[in-house]
């Protein structure tokens, strides 16, 4: 179980990586597509922190590198991954949205990684290893059917499933208001399914609560739902924010970085933040002298 | 008749999968309605249940979300087989089936295997009406990175199955409903019926049929799954009113398409007739016409010509869906339409 | 607004319309499959009574027949359809699942049905036309995510449909159990949308709860979630039935045509069955002497 | 260059979005993202919502109830225009497709229209990864009683959206995502750049390209959609560097097929190739390459040839990605490769 220190190295680190991607897009250094957690870096890591990556399992969505850093803590992979070099987690393939590392998974079509991590749940509570099977969605995924149907089979198999939702309160440009009708956690209830909710930036209290879930999950084999209501910084993918700046300002007061940054003392955090910047600028100088992925590797 | 013909289709896939619980751990079967004394719509699963509980899952009504989670054991370890009740209904699972379970294995760069079987009864002719009657497997050609296999009631359906569930990759396995209730007919020296046979590929070999001991004949008629009979029933018909002979390949593997067999029976006849029970356009025909017109350009004394269901809804009353659904006449008449067929 | 006598009688004709159905797949006059409603009768009928077939839409799902001949009336159209013959509400192309006449429409793909009648409605109201659009679901439909996300969208955009399920407790062999977790009105509830919950065969007791929830949606152009607990006596479809005999008996003696008879005076209710009988005989002679479907017609 | 060629497509595209509004009331649009100031991921609908802030409905990420919403719509006599955000997500609709969209009018016996218009951009070659890249056109080709439009840069884009709203027919309006961005090059003078070019079919017709007036051409390429810039490069390469002509159809009806231009084509150079950017296996091409060598046997010299993706996942590595999706050189290797081109 880390200490704030960590907690806020490793949150440290995901803002810092994602900007970066950011600078390289503008830099014409990267293509594609990129989603990133800015802002969003509490709830990653106070929940994976408290998974086993030997063991536990989790599934991501478009929105993964933050879940990816925290579970992996593979960010050369990563980096490569996204700029298209050999080196790549997935040699290139996958790219930003499809990331796959030992027990890691993530995939780009929106809800349907819920009933993935279902059945891996299941395949899990089969086996008998123990494993809790976390899956990350966002409050616009809810929009998606199969979350139901997810939840249905969680709840009446008792698997062993922790939903995560990341409720930054947009999808894309769309705000909550004209995409969510009703309660996010009455939906879970609403199928027998045990729900926490939390509206907070602080890595601490997400912490507490995320232990609470999960060890629910592994203690009772049962599936729990975690809401956590956040925000992000950043443009939905790259480019534009149609979101109000004054919104957006307001809430950067509540910066998850800021809040346990402040926790710290002062020559602690300066440390940690140029740890971080030189890993950072280590993993960025490895990734653009290394290779990239070659045409043979996509050949069947 | 031996032992061996009399056992019926569905009966044979049952004890098949009676002998792949016993023999793997790792295989579990889901689905709706598939316990017992129920023992799935179609009776496939019967018995299941009752002897392994707990590998044995009915489901709520959830097709969507069905093939996600067969895909999630399957990525961590499981064999799982997905009954889907009517072939219908794999429209419902499209998404997770193109941009989940037949993309994993590769854009995850060959970290993971995703080796599921759906196991589901396509076909009509059976009064079910428009959503409980077609031939969807179409839909699953354009896939890269799976596998369609379409069983008959002449191929050795348990080996098949078998194959299926060791398969790494994933595997669509496709029934019949009329099938099930048809009693499985496997060669026996060689011949069933009248008709020699030979059988050939992989696991998911073909069947090349001839009433003249691959002499010389008219035309190679290519076909699969419930469409079998109908296609025999064809050329036996064209040799005792007719004279005229014909080589049936009846496929197991739809995809991958592997048309040796075809090519080598088209290298003997110099004709193709594709022949499914599925609506004409962009069928298996399209793609098995489109291949061999290329590799056996020089073979083909005419062009390939399609027999499949017309392109529309397949309606309730028998009477009309008699009349939408490829026919035995069909399968004559294209023969004998054949420019310059020999007799 | 209908009276007891008039909604028993009609009961009644469903009744001894899905009776005479069997009888004709037992004698083989029938091919195909068919849903009966035996049981669930006083459900169709004291919903649909609220609704104007002039204006208001209905779309069913594979258990039709009794939410067509209440909305319709017409049991010679649907007779001559599941039987195949041309004058068939579809000419025969339907079949038992797939009825459409004037604003009813049905289809056999559980729960694909919920986003079209969602649709009608959103359609309806921007036409201004007042109408209601209601659409019957079963249990075990409740499976399907289409349906979460009809609610979802029902909820935020305010549209006037009337979802009702007709919770019989089984799904085809599959007890409610085993298919559904959780509580039905609180799915309903979780996305903002007024539940009202019935378990009775009473047809005067839901036809009075159903009389509110149409003026309801009518009123405020709300939809509403109506939940009616109830029981089908005969099969899932022809054959085979895995139930508990005694518990099929036990729920017999809540048999909404006893319910509703026993409250008619018994001259009354004779007349009521002979004139069904009456009826029933002659759309059975009509369909019998009527023409095959013919295959000119199946031709595009 | 004219101000016609100078707008790019996608303001085409918007301005007949725009046109349709202001002249059929019954015209509504929804999809995900689609308000204003944001106006759609790929801005296609930009103003309309300020414009006809009741009409343009944005709504929650639950694409398969869209495509039903849409359909009921379109039973209640409304022009539903449906705007999916990438084309791969037509997975998601494909029960609402199969078995509802593309059945209802024929089903209920011709009593009711499905008037919807889906709009999809499809395509890769921008980085997107393997769920956001695809060409899935080819999953609809095999679904009888609804029709696929696929707009490419060199038709009259504007025309072909206000036809497919006004269709009583459900059509899946295939854009690219490449060619928003482009240039609307329309025929002026017969011609586009240095081609020929007529134009024949109904309300969704194709384009026949020539570079030497329709006169002896070696071959026909018959494309569609984003692929044919890449068709019309190569071409033009073929020209300069080899000095071997081709005509080129670019089709925008892709079902129901209309193959009278190709079959004139072919009736003049005596070869085909197909090219699209779906992957091969099961694609356009197929049916193509079937209907073709049955209806134009005695005019074909050469088997029909496919250029398409290669049958996998679509990488997000620029580098893997220009691999795997059919380039310039691809279309030129298979001219080049056919037996006895003309030259
Ligand atoms: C099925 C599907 N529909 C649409 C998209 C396009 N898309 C990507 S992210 C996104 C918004 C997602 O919102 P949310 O779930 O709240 O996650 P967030 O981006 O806010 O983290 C959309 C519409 C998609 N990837 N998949
Ligand atoms: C998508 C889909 N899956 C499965 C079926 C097969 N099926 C028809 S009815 C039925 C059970 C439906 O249960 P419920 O919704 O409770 O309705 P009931 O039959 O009890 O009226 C099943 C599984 C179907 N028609 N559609
Ligand atoms: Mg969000
Ligand atoms: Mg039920």
């Amino acid at each position: 179980m880390a200490a704030l220190p960590d907690l806020y190295e490793r949150m440290r680190f995901i803002r810092r990586f994602e900007e970066t991607l950011l600078d390289l897009f503008s830099q014409g250094k990267l293509v594609g597509t990129t989603h990133t957690y800015i802002g969003q870096e509490a709830n990653g890591v106070g929940v994976i922190d408290h998974l086993d990556p030997e063991v536990d399992v989790v599934f991501s969505n478009h929105r993964c590198h933050g879940h990816y850093l925290e579970f992996t803590g593979d960010a050369y992979g990563l980096l490569c991954e996204v700029m298209g070099r050999a080196p790549g987690t997935c040699g290139g393939k996958g790219g930003s949205q499809h990331l796959c590392k030992g027990n890691f998974y993530s995939n780009g079509i929106l809800g349907s990684i819920v009933p993935v991590a279902t059945g891996i749940a299941l395949a899990e509570k089969q086996k008998g290893t123990g494993a809790v099977s976390t899956v990350f969605l966002g409050d616009g995924a809810l929009g998606q059917g199969v979350v139901y149907e997810s939840l249905n089979m969680a709840s009446l198999w008792r698997l062993p499933v922790l939903f995560v939702v990341e409720n930054n309160h947009y999808a894309q440009s769309t705000p909550i208001e004209l995409e969510l009708a009703g309660s996010i956690p009455a939906r879970a209830e609403a199928f027998g399914i045990c729900t926490a909710e939390l509206d907070t930036t602080d890595v601490e209290e997400i912490h507490a609560a995320a232990g609470r879930a999960v060890s629910h999950v592994r203690e009772t084999s049962e599936p729990f739902f975690l809401v956590l209501h956040t925000y992000r910084f950043s443009p939905h993918s790259k480019g534009d924010d149609t979101r109000d700046p004054a919104e957006i300002e307001e809430r950067r007061t509540r910066d998850p970085l800021l809040v346990a940054g402040a926790r710290l003392d002062s020559a602690e955090r300066e440390a940690i933040d140029a740890r971080v910047e030189e890993r950072l600028a280590e993993v960025v100088a490895e990734a653009e002298a290394a290779p990239e992925a070659t045409p043979e590797a996509a050949v069947l | 008749m031996s032992a061996t013909t009399q056992r019926r289709c569905v009966q044979v896939l049952n004890e098949a999968l009676h002998e792949l619980f016993a023999t793997r751990e790792d295989v579990v079967l889901l689905g709706e309605d598939v316990l017992d004394p129920y023992g799935g719509a179609f009776k496939v699963t019967q018995g299941l249940s009752d002897a392994y509980p707990d590998r044995v899952l009915t489901t709520p009504i959830s097709e969507a979300s069905l093939f996600g989670v067969a895909a999630g054991m399957a990525l961590r370890g499981r064999r799982p087989i997905l009954e889907i009740m009517f072939g219908d209904f794999i429209a419902l699972g499209m998404d997770q089936i193109v941009n989940g379970i037949a993309k994993f294995r590769e854009m995850y760069d060959d970290q993971v295997t995703v080796p599921l079987v759906v196991r589901t009864p396509m076909g009509g002719r059976r009064g079910y009406g428009p959503t409980h009657s077609q031939s969807l497997e179409k839909l699953l050609l354009g896939v890269p990175n799976v596998c369609v296999v379409a069983a008959s009631e002449c191929h050795d359906l348990g080996a098949l199955l078998v194959h299926a569930v060791e398969d790494e990759r994933p595997v669509f396995f496709i029934e019949n409903k009329l099938m099930y209730g048809r009693p499985s007919r496997r060669p026996e020296d060689g011949h069933i019926g009248e008709l020699a046979v030979r059988e050939a590929g992989g696991e998911y070999p073909a069947l090349t049929f001839s009433g003249n001991a691959f002499d010389d004949a008219s035309a190679t008629v290519v076909t699969y799954g419930g469409m079998l009979p109908v296609v025999l029933d064809a050329v036996t018909e064209l040799i005792l009113e007719h004279e005229i002979f014909c080589e049936v390949v009846a496929l197991s593997q739809l995809l991958p398409l592997d048309l040796d067999p075809v090519l080598e029976s088209v290298a003997r006849t110099g004709a193709l007739v594709t022949a499914e029970e599925g609506t004409l356009t962009a069928g298996v025909g399209a793609e098995i016409a489109a291949r061999v017109s290329e590799l056996a350009w020089s073979d083909l004394r005419r062009p390939v010509r399609r027999v499949a269901a017309r392109d529309g809804i397949i309606p309730s009353a028998r009477t009309l869906e008699d009349a939408m659904l490829p026919r035995v006449e069909d399968v004559i008449d294209v023969v004998l339409a054949l420019e310059g067929v020999r007799s």
